[in-house]
């Protein structure tokens, strides 16, 4: 799949219109897992209009956002940066071709560094 | 949807001069595109139109006849649009009683500030009417058979 | 009936009124017609009041009122309501009209008596609740209350809503639903609604006998023969036109007609005109409230007036 | 038959990029009455209009379509270009080609057709059109100003100054609005009060300026040149003319904890009260809601103490009605609620206020006496933090779309302001973008960064959180560094944003002026006509329009007051001739069409009829003219179809319907 075709997912994916942004950053300044992100929120929209999904993929953020959406809650533009990232998600998901984790196969994976809230949230977002 | 190539709907829009036509212009100003088969007539107020003209639209073929005007109290004439209300209400009611698809009447309030909202609202009336195809109960069917 | 011509006399001779306004006998039994009526002796020969008699006088108040002089015209409980509503729209005098109330057990309907197989009719004679009929091949009877107009089961009561004096006694015949049939057809799908109504308009032949006995139809020139809406009388040349006839026509009395039934008891096809009022009707007192056109003389009238709440015209569509 | 040209304009590429205009020539040449077609690039132009009366001369034509823009650019245009070629005005329609065909449409073909299809609908119609002419009507050479602000007493000085009569009609118990609520002002920092107070004083001595407060206007009707409009003054529980303006019952009343509106509710205030000490009049009000003697008719101090015998409890609304020829909406904004943005700890903190509540703060008559301090504790804050944009330039629903204008620059000026006053206090502001358009505007604002040191941070504040200990920690982000920032602070201030006074929805309806969705008084043009409402003598001044600062607002104030004098100034007003026609023969007489009008203008008439013979006398409907707008509502309430409206005649509708069906 090419890049723009990536972008155009994560677009249709997440619902955002990134263009709606007017770089305010208060996503970022609500976001609790700032700190520990390598991309931070306000940046998401910038990867996903420039089309570099590949680093959008493969960054930290993608484990670190806690999905509290308090960035969704309180983004002025409706832009949604945690939408964004949850379809950067997806994509990774989709691609591997699995669309579901067993709940058997978590306390394997488990790094005990995950917070809590990380968790209940993936399984209130992914189980089917 | 499938979308019979062959039909090209004729559709009337009765705009009021004070809202829904100047919707009508922002919607074109922003470039907020809506079928063709679309064409406006200007009226001075949705009170304005008289249930004579839409039941002539119809017999004169067209597929469709939306009205638009000015918000429930916003009418510039300040009271039109509640009486276009009433009219419209009844006539659609009596059209709908008497068979007539009810998709093929509309009325919609729309602002001078909403350009957008003409625009959807237009985009959805045609597709309805596509989907309705064309109009064969209410035209001239002896003319036409 | 005697009663009645007696006081008509009287109110002639002391010069309360210059003419009366009532039935006279028909060529049949069942056609009795509207007529003036100028002298006692004219009333004595001519004057009829039975139950054939269901014409509503109060349309020819139009012109009665533009005359010299009192008319003494003679009201049925519904017919009052037609009178109401001409004054509300100013069409009539009341101080030009002295009104009797006559009384009314519902008037008949010669249409059903001969659907009933009834044929060859010579005379037909009230008794009681009875009708005695006599035809070219002999005897028979009917029981009057099968023999009603349509307007006459849904009656809206015995009350005159107008009148100078009463005579004679009044009873309320209704039976039925009124919106009954209306509910009916709104019931069916599209494709029955307009099979039913192409069926009936169809028969329509555009001789205007609706239009031309309706009270609230009363226009000086009708639109349809005016030349404002280059839509002048003409007969029917598309299978449309009858149709836009009907719409407008009730239209126009939408929020006037008093549902006096008229237009259906005239209508020499038989088509159910009154189907398109009572639509109306109950549009309007669903959508706005209960109204009776006619009741009060100085109501407004729900097409002229509004609500900031009203529903909307989509309404039409989530009603289904 | 009329004798139609059509012309049809390229508008530059607007529309034969996408229409082909000579194909649109083509066609339209074999409709009936049509004598003459042609296109031409700009035909608004004066060479395209210098092509439409020659054609005129040349054919002889006497209706023109226009195929060309929305008729509500250049009808108008077009119409004054009819009358120069020595037609009627009203024989001309403009058939919109572009905003509602070639600026939508991308298929040429498309767009070519349904240009033909909208100029026959137009050529149908003007082959109906009949030549009408404009009546006149008076002009009351009077202007009401709707509200006593800035705006308002700006406009009101203007016509008065020009010699016309000007009421002011002010709901609070003064005139002067939110500039009297203000501190200071930017970008010069002059006192606020000292520059108002003048002019409301010469408002209040101009011998053409009669001011109305505590009063609200509650009927309007009429029409441009003639509005008559009733005044509601509510009761003031004091005669205006015994009161000498002593004070003494405000300091003797008892109620003296009734939230001061006029200081936001930050301080106190008595039941007996003037808004603030230069209030004009200066003359008090009874709060009845507040008051002991309307509430428990126990108290009546300040009738003891008036020596001038000026306090009447018994005093009751009473209704004034006026006529005037203008009337100018001048009503002003108000701060948004800020219920719907908890993450600023708004209604959870004292310590978090509104910049309109920092101004009072910071006055030297407001509820701290002008010293910064903590509203919680009184203590002096340390660390200050501005917020910018709180509910402006919001599409979530919960603010505002628009930004607010004024923000940026109050925002600096309260930072220099505290940075010049208190050099120890660190004032940090976080912003999205600094906006400042305006004459010595970016100066000011580059003032506060690099004289008074202020801290400015690009990014927005996620969260405030109130701590144990009083503080406030504001959980920031910095986006130039890429870094949050979580920051104690003893106050913040909210930037909030200024919504239109929520009054002014029911006034526009009363005047029948239209209204944006965000309650913004729209104008009858966005760039030509700024000051003047799409409905004739209603004009438009201050923030009621759109966010407004105060030199903007003064200019506005004088553009509006410039209009109402040019409508002053004329003896006579050409009226719309487009209104409603009875035809008396057609009439039932039946009060219907009387019913619907909005305006009054049909009255009833018995009178002697010709009827092709038949004399009789008959009631019929009449219009009056001056006072028809043209709305229509008549003519379907009519069945006879005897009513009908001129240059929208039912045949000329039908003759489009079927031009477009056909």
């Amino acid at each position: 799949m090419s890049t723009v075709n990536k972008a155009e997912l994560i677009k249709e994916i997440s619902g955002v219109n990134p263009l709606k942004c007017m770089k305010c950053g208060k996503c970022s300044a609500s976001c609790p897992s700032f700190n520990e992100m390598d991309i931070k929120p306000h940046q998401f929209v910038s990867y996903v209009v420039n089309g570099d999904i590949e680093a959008l993929v493969n960054s930290a953020s993608l484990t670190k956002c806690l999905s509290c959406f308090a960035c969704i809650e309180r983004c002025p533009r409706d832009v949604k940066p945690a939408k964004l990232i949850d379809a950067a998600r997806q994509l990774v998901i989709r691609q591997k071709g699995e669309t579901m984790l067993s709940p058997n196969e978590i306390p394997e994976l488990l790094d005990p560094e995950t917070p809590q809230q990380l968790l209940v949230s993936a399984f209130r977002r992914y189980r089917r | 949807m499938p979308i019979n190539k062959e039909f090209k709907p004729k559709i009337v829009a009765f705009c009021c001069n004070w809202c829904s036509y100047a919707g009508a212009d922002l919607a074109g100003s922003s470039r907020l595109a809506y079928p063709a088969d679309v064409k406006i007539i200007k009226v001075p107020c949705s009170c304005r139109v008289n249930p004579m003209f839409i039941l002539r639209a119809f017999e004169k073929g067209a597929d469709g006849v939306i009205m638009c005007g000015c918000h429930p109290g916003d009418c510039h004439y300040s009271t039109g649009n509640y009486y276009a209300r009433r009219r419209m209400t009844l006539l659609f009611s009596m059209l709908d009683y008497m068979g007539v698809e009810n998709g093929r009447t509309r009325v919609e309030w729309v602002s001078a500030a909403e350009g957008v909202k003409f625009s959807t609202t237009m985009n959805e009336f045609v597709e309805k009417i596509y989907s309705l195809g064309e109009n064969v109960r209410l035209g001239d069917l002896r003319c036409k058979k | 009936m005697q009663k009645i011509v007696e006081r008509a006399k009287e109110l002639l001779a002391d010069g309360t009124v210059n003419r009366v306004l009532g039935w006279k006998k028909g060529d049949m039994c069942f056609n009795p017609e509207p007529a003036f009526f100028e002298t006692a002796e004219d009333l004595d020969e001519n004057f009829v009041y039975g139950g054939f008699c269901g014409a509503n006088l109060s349309k020819y108040m139009i012109d009665a009122s533009k005359l010299e002089g009192k008319t003494l015209v003679l009201l049925k409980p519904c017919d009052t309501y037609s009178f109401n509503q001409l004054i509300n729209e100013h069409r009539v005098d009341r101080e030009k009209a002295y009104i009797i109330g006559v009384g009314c057990k519902g008037k008949l309907n010669i249409e059903t008596i001969k659907q009933s197989g009834v044929k060859g009719i010579l005379n037909i004679t009230e008794n009681g609740d009875m009708l005695n009929i006599e035809t070219l091949y002999g005897n028979t009877e009917m029981k009057y209350s099968d023999a009603l107009l349509e307007r006459c089961h849904v009656c809206k009561g015995k009350e005159h809503k107008i009148y100078d004096e009463l005579i004679g006694e009044s009873q309320d015949t209704s039976d039925r639903e009124r919106f009954a049939e209306v509910e009916k057809i709104e019931k069916m799908s599209p494709e029955e609604k307009f099979a039913f109504f192409q069926k009936e308009l169809s028969k329509c032949i555009r001789c205007n006998a609706c239009r031309n006995v309706c009270p609230a139809c009363s226009c000086r020139k009708c639109v349809f023969d005016s030349t404002k809406f280059d839509s002048s009388q003409k007969a029917n040349t598309d299978s449309f036109e009858e149709k836009m006839f009907h719409i407008i026509r009730a239209f126009h009395v939408a929020g006037r007609c008093t549902d006096c039934g008229e237009c259906s008891r005239v209508c020499p096809q038989g088509i159910p005109l009154h189907l398109f009022n009572r639509k109306f009707i109950k549009d309007i007192n669903e959508f706005y409230g209960e109204y009776q056109a006619g009741a009060d003389v100085d109501a407004k009238g729900p097409l002229t007036e509004y609500t900031f709440g009203d529903c909307e015209p989509s309404i039409v569509k989530e009603r289904g | 038959m009329q004798r139609i040209g059509v012309f049809v304009c390229h508008c530059g590429s607007n529309i034969a990029a996408t229409v082909d205009v000579k194909k649109v020539v083509e066609m339209v040449k074999t409709e009936p009455g049509v004598i003459h077609a042609e296109d031409y690039q700009y035909m608004c132009s004066e060479a395209g209009q210098a092509k439409i009366i020659e054609a005129v001369k040349e054919h002889k034509l006497n209706g023109l379509v226009v195929c060309s823009c929305s008729p509500r650019m250049h009808e108008a245009t077009f119409r004054k270009c009819a009358e120069r070629a020595g037609i009627n005005p009203y024989m001309v329609e403009i058939a919109n080609i572009r905003e509602h065909c070639s600026w939508i449409h991308k298929d040429m073909d498309e767009a070519t057709e349904k240009a033909v299809i909208l100029a026959r609908a137009a050529i149908a119609k003007v082959n109906l059109n009949a030549p009408l002419q404009a009546g006149e009507s008076g002009v009351v050479k009077r202007a009401l100003v709707i509200g006593g602000g800035i705006a308002g007493i700006q406009t009101a000085l203007d016509i008065a100054d020009a010699g016309f009569p000007v009421d002011i009609v002010e709901k609070e118990p003064s005139i002067g609005g939110r500039m009297s609520q203000l501190d200071k002002t930017f970008p010069t920092l002059d006192c606020s009060a000292c520059i108002l107070t003048p002019k409301m004083v010469e408002a209040a001595a101009h011998p053409n300026i009669t001011i109305h407060t505590y009063s609200e206007v509650e009927n309007v009707s009429g029409f441009v040149g003639n509005f008559t409009v009733e005044i509601r003054k509510k009761a003031r529980s004091i005669d205006m003319d015994k009161c000498t303006g002593c004070g003494l019952c405000q300091e003797k009343c008892p109620m003296k904890k009734t939230p001061s509106e006029f200081n936001r509710g930050l301080g106190n205030r008595s039941a007996i009260y003037t808004p603030f000490a230069q209030a004009i009049p200066n003359v008090p009000v009874i709060d009845r809601n507040a008051c002991l003697k309307f509430k428990t008719g126990k108290c009546g101090i300040c009738s003891t103490v008036c020596a001038a015998g000026a306090i009447d409890y018994t005093q009751v609304d009473t209704m004034v009605t006026e006529k005037y020829g203008a009337i100018v909406v001048a009503t002003g904004f108000d701060m948004i609620k800020l219920d719907k943005y908890d993450e600023y700890a708004y209604s959870q903190s004292k310590d978090v206020i509104t910049s309109l509540e920092l101004e009072r703060v910071m006055n030297a008559a407001g509820p701290t006496k002008g010293h910064l301090e903590r509203l919680s504790d009184g203590k002096a804050p340390k660390e200050i933090v501005f917020i910018q944009c709180v509910g402006s330039r919001c599409a979530d629903g919960r603010g505002k779309g628009y930004c607010s204008k004024i923000c940026c620059m109050y925002t600096a000026k309260h930072a220099m302001l505290i940075r010049d006053k208190y050099p120890d206090v660190n004032v940090t502001v976080f912003y999205i973008d600094v906006r400042t358009p305006g004459k010595n505007f970016d100066e000011f604002y580059r003032r506060a960064v690099e004289n008074y040191g202020v801290n400015y941070v690009k990014g927005q504040v996620g969260k405030v959180i109130p701590q144990p200990d009083g503080k406030l920690l504001v959980q920031g982000v910095d986006l130039i560094d890429n870094k949050q920032i979580l920051k104690e602070a003893d106050m913040v201030v909210l930037a909030a944003a200024i919504e239109p006074n929520p009054d002014v929805r029911k006034i526009a309806t009363m005047l029948t002026a239209s209204i944006d969705n965000d309650n913004f008084l729209t104008e009858a043009h966005a760039k030509l006509r700024p000051v003047e409402s799409p409905t004739a003598g209603i004009f438009l001044s201050g923030v009621c329009q759109g966010p407004k600062d105060i030199p903007e607002t003064v200019a506005q104030a004088g553009a509006a007051a410039v209009k109402a004098i040019g409508l002053l100034a004329k003896d006579k007003l050409m009226t719309n001739p487009c209104t409603a026609k009875s035809d008396e023969l057609l009439c039932n007489g039946c009060s219907k069409c009387a019913n619907v009008c909005p305006y009054g203008a049909i009255s009833y008439e018995v009178k002697e009829i010709n009827d092709h013979g038949i004399r009789e006398t008959r009631r019929v409907a009449q219009v009056n003219n001056a006072l028809c707008q043209g709305c229509g509502a008549c003519t379907v309430a009519c069945p006879s179809g005897a009513m009908d409206l001129q240059g929208f005649s039912n045949r000329q509708i039908i003759a489009e319907v079927d031009a477009i069906c056909r």
